[in-house]
């Protein structure tokens, strides 16, 4: 991986603040793992419709970039999001009843597993259309810099996103423009079953910052902290230089591209998938704790018992909360008479 | 009242809107160094500044939705497309985003932002720059669509728009700035959603908007020399449709031609006669016809051009269709 | 007869099409090493190879753009939308390139293409996944506008899109693809622009096209038990409209619904319905009425998203309608 | 300008082949010139109506880089194509008739001066939409990969077209799929009334080409002899080994953007226009000539007087030609039936 951004430190002692974080990151990846294998369970048993992508193995991205952020800055994302709102501190409940399309859910029901969105944590969505969440994310930067606030805006989009004109008109007026933006790219190989080689002219896509006049950096996916770090480094950039970043953070999805994708057999090999499980996202960051005597067995079971109760609650709240009322179809289509 | 150009009561309801709210701005190709490729934004640079009058590279669905995730945040976008011909590049962000951000998201998120620009056809500018999109818009839940014909209407709708908390497309006429009209002193605004009767008529109502509203006019005065006394409503506001005021005037005439500019298949007009035979076809004497464009892509040469265009001509010959009278001649 | 899936006819109009003329290629994301999104083009690429079914990244405006520069050599290409959703971004070639390169050229330039993909909504996608714009592309002159309800209308219909030196708009339903019926055996093709009638019935006409034949015929079946014959006629193709089948139809039934999966503003069933009584207003007995998808964006939750699509109970309510009869209970 | 091609030899003596390519490049450019000076007249007259957009300035582009090409390449462009289609080698008679809307013009009066069609040289039009035309270059250029030919395709556009996603998407495919297209990038400094470096956050623009793993390369438009070069490069490129180029020509309008947009006074000076005036393009092919001994007054006289009379021809022609019938209007929307 030319360029890429790795981090190898393996500290003995970590002051109890970076162990705290990291403890943090560990659950929320954590969390991520076992709700989405719980949500590709509920998928299979009919209770989630629709399409529904699942985030597995990409963990430390979404934890890692989040963990840069101030609350009031801006987040938004493709249809792969489940992760992401977890990781900005969506509830596993509301994001779970969204996909049983309960009126609890963080859309009420009404957006579903893609269009997950939550306002009181500038949660901006998760948008379905490939590219479509891009300008979107450069105007929450405008809006920022237009206020006057020094509010960053960080958006996410698949690598071969980077294929399509949105992402090129948007990249383009954020470098003229110097927005407050990150572009985070994760490229986890596939755009559905086509290979990043055979969709891109060119693989290293960081590489098309440069046609924007914007930094770009490629980082290891697999390592929340390498994925901090470097969201640190944009953080910066776009909060105090008011300048724009793309990220290209490296990644692989362990599972099929939606629920109705094999996780193999097609377009990649059982062993390409296994051999990248070997550098797990979860299992990096833990053996790293174990190093620096953060984790042990005990604590790692505490940790999956309480993800778990987690969980479990969240399909529970999901799975007894009312359906919107049909009066619902009807509402949410123009805003309330006299709002404004 | 003070006589203005339909351009300059849109220059002055952009300025106003400005003024008023800081979260209003415009964007678009040309909008601020330039002054506009049709000058509506004159002088709004040197008031406002380059923050709330920006230039754009030509990059229509980037710059469309930079604007859309801007009203998503709380501002009032004015998005300019140079033309409504180029919008098409932007379609994907106007209808997939825009119009659907607060019911995908439950309500948790508005769009209150603007999409304005010159729709239909010039003088002779080819099939590519002659395209009169209202039906696409309007077939939109989730948008408003607005296309004045006057300047007074052209600045109470926008400045409406404007403080609208829903997407709006709003369409006016290249052919239409420079045309004049009595605008009211002071601030007003006019409701969206409200059909005017601009000409009162007795026997057959025409329905047109935007610049077909000339066309009807005229036609109503050659109607008039027949001693057939034309209605003309101007819808003003293509979605929501004033179905009432509609209904209120051919249930009085009892007859209705539809004038409009966009191309016939599942146009604006089909969409009014629907409505018309669904809720007062025992009012109807006479099947409800429409004068469009002709059903071809707009040619360049000036005759055929014309050919191609609504004429008083055309409508006039169709009210007496309508009306089953054999044309004076 | 072959009792064959939507699917498969339309694979077997596409190898078909491509054994018989070398000029015909595909193309569209994952249409090649992963045999389709929907496995429309399963085996394809092994049989023809990647020159004639390629795979393309998600540039859906500049694969069309390819695609109508390649039409205008003279090649035949199929554009595979991965769903007509995402075709919004490609629209403008859609729309300013292939529909107008002809008539722009003074006819020197033919564009002999074919955009397909599937249409509409499935279950469950969103607001942004399931979209039915027959009525946008019908609205455009140069365009042919195809939606085929049964296998074997989808194969006999492709095959004519491919033959046909005009850009072809080709509709599929995705809830379609698994849907089985008889296919002819050996080489047939159906003519473009011809409807179908796929019930007869003297009280009533239905008229409906894609998926929303089935909700007809269930419809019918409804009906037939309160003693009223509903005829149930599939247009099939959108552009040109078979005005004569229509009328020819509501002539004898005097009464006529249409269901449509769109939305209502200047959907189909508006330009359907003006056709109708513009030509024969006084064989109405009863206003011409629509069902049609409810007029928002797709709700995700299934009971919603279920109210929201027009099903045989709304049908057989607007057939008593217009019948003036009171509902059965 | 960095890396730009320029081409400064000076010989004194020049092959007869080579002085017979000069002088024919030098009526073609002197005929756009002039030609384009009447359409402006006809269009101030009312005989030319709707957008008109004029190529002074930048004739060397079109002859260095159609110079280049063989009978049976394609050729498209923008709206800005007067110029091209005359290069090209269509008739300056069935241009200006199409600009008056005559049934004699090359597109029948039908397409008017932004979409000028002749198909038996395969300039396949005039196009208006800004970046609509590179997709259908490339797309000539896979049907001639596709059919086995070895023809190139060529695509103008105007720099503020880098801007746009259709640039993005059809690059990329091309470099790609290693089409054998040339992508000409008429820089010329401003994209209506805005200069490059408001609207591109690069102002190099040959250097996108990297994005799509392909040769981009800067030209000095001026000198029709460095764009026949860098042309010919490219066009080996294209031919022998299916691989396309960006080519960025840095060229100059000295016009409004169109008949409605002044030269100068709003967004560049009277003083910018002149300096670039000082490297005409037919100025410094003649100096050149001039230099090798093969031009002189009398026959720069001649060359004037041939190209006047060509150009007061087309426009007599143009004049006198017939209107088409009103019935064209609805011809040639779709095929004759039963063409196929
Ligand atoms: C414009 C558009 N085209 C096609 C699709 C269908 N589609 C959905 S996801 C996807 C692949 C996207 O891959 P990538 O951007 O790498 O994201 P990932 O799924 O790997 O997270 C495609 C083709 C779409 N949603 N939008
Ligand atoms: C998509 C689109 N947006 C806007 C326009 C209006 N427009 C026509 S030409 C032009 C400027 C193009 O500049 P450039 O590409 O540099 O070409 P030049 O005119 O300099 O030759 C604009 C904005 C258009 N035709 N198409
Ligand atoms: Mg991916
Ligand atoms: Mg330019």
């Amino acid at each position: 991986m030319a360029g890429t951004a790795t981090r190898s430190r393996k500290e003995t002692e970590v002051s109890e603040a970076t162990a705290a974080e990291w403890r943090h990151w560990l659950r929320q990846m954590l969390l991520i793992r076992r709700f989405e294998e719980k949500a590709g369970e509920a998928y299979s048993l009919g209770k989630v419709g629709g399409f529904c992508h699942l985030y597995i193995g990409q963990e430390a991205v979404a934890v890692g970039t989040l963990a840069a952020l101030r609350d009031d800055d801006y987040v938004v994302s493709a249809y792969r999001e489940h992760g992401q709102a977890l990781a900005r501190g969506m509830s596993a409940r509301s994001v779970m009843a969204e996909l049983y399309g309960k009126a609890t859910g963080c859309s009420h029901g009404k957006g579903g597993s893609m269009h997950l969105f939550d306002t009181s944590i500038n949660f901006m969505g998760g948008h379905g259309i490939v590219g479509g969440q891009i300008p979107l994310g450069a105007g929450f930067a405008f809006s920022a810099k237009y206020r006057g606030t020094d509010q960053v805006s960080l958006c996410y989009f698949g690598e071969a996103a980077a294929n399509i004109g949105s992402f090129h008109e948007t990249l383009n007026m954020a470098g003229l423009w110097k927005l407050p933006a990150i572009f985070v790219m994760e490229n986890n190989g596939y755009g559905m079953g086509t290979a990043v080689g055979r969709a891109a002219a060119i693989t290293d896509l960081f590489e098309r910052a440069a046609s924007y006049n914007m930094t770009g950096v490629a980082v290891d996916g697999q390592d929340v902290l390498a994925v901090k770090d470097a969201t640190d480094a944009a953080v910066q950039r776009a909060r105090e230089e008011s300048a724009p970043t793309l990220m290209e953070i490296r990644t692989y999805r362990y599972v099929g591209h939606s629920m109705s994708d094999a996780a193999h057999g097609t377009y990649r090999t059982k062993a390409e998938v296994e051999q990248y499980q070997q550098r797990d996202p979860i299992e990096v960051l833990a053996t790293r704790m174990r190093d620096a005597g953060l984790l042990d067995d005990d604590s790692m079971a505490e940790l999956e018992k309480g993800v778990a109760a987690e969980v479990t609650d969240a399909e529970k709240f999901a799975e007894e909360s009312p359906e919107p009322e049909l009066s619902e179809l009807h509402t949410d289509v123009y805003a309330p008479e006299g709002e404004s | 009242m003070a006589v203005l150009t339909y351009r300059d009561a849109l220059n002055q309801a952009l300025r106003e809107e400005l003024a008023r709210d800081e979260n209003v701005f415009l964007m678009g190709e040309e909008v601020a160094e330039y002054n506009g490729a049709y000058k509506v934004s004159r002088g709004l640079l040197e008031e406002f500044g380059p923050m709330r009058i920006v230039d754009t590279p030509i990059a229509e669905l980037g710059f469309a939705g930079i604007g859309v995730g801007a009203a998503m945040t709380g501002l009032r976008p004015v998005i300019e497309f140079m033309t409504w011909n180029f919008a098409l590049l932007a379609i994907d962000q106007v209808v997939n985003a825009a119009a659907k951000v607060r019911y995908m998201s439950g309500g948790q998120i508005g769009c209150p932002i603007v999409f304005r620009g010159p729709g239909g056809a010039a003088l002779q500018l080819g099939a590519q720059h002659s395209q009169a999109f209202e039906s696409w818009y309007a077939h939109i839940p989730g948008l408003k669509v607005i296309a004045p014909a006057t300047p007074a209407d052209a600045k109470g709708l926008l400045k409406s728009a404007i403080r609208d908390d829903n997407p709006v497309v709003f369409m006016e006429g290249e052919m239409l700035y420079n045309t004049k009209g009595e605008v009211p002193e002071g601030e007003y605004t006019i409701p969206i959603g409200k059909a005017d009767r601009k000409r009162e008529g007795s026997d057959v109502t025409l329905v047109c908007h935007s610049k077909t509203l000339s066309v009807a006019l005229k036609a109503a005065d050659k109607l008039a020399q027949e001693d057939i006394s034309a209605e003309v409503l101007d819808l003003r506001t293509i979605r929501p449709l004033d179905t009432e005021a509609i209904f209120e005037s051919v249930s009085r005439t009892h007859r209705c031609v539809i004038v409009e500019e966009g191309w016939p298949f599942a146009g604006v007009g089909a969409q009014v006669a629907y409505e018309i035979q669904e809720n007062i076809f025992d009012e109807l004497d006479a099947p409800v016809l429409r004068v469009t464009q002709a059903d071809v892509p707009m040619p360049y040469n000036r005759a055929l051009e014309k050919a191609a265009k609504p004429d008083p001509d055309t409508v006039a010959a169709t009210v007496r269709k309508v009306m089953y009278v054999e044309a004076e001649s």
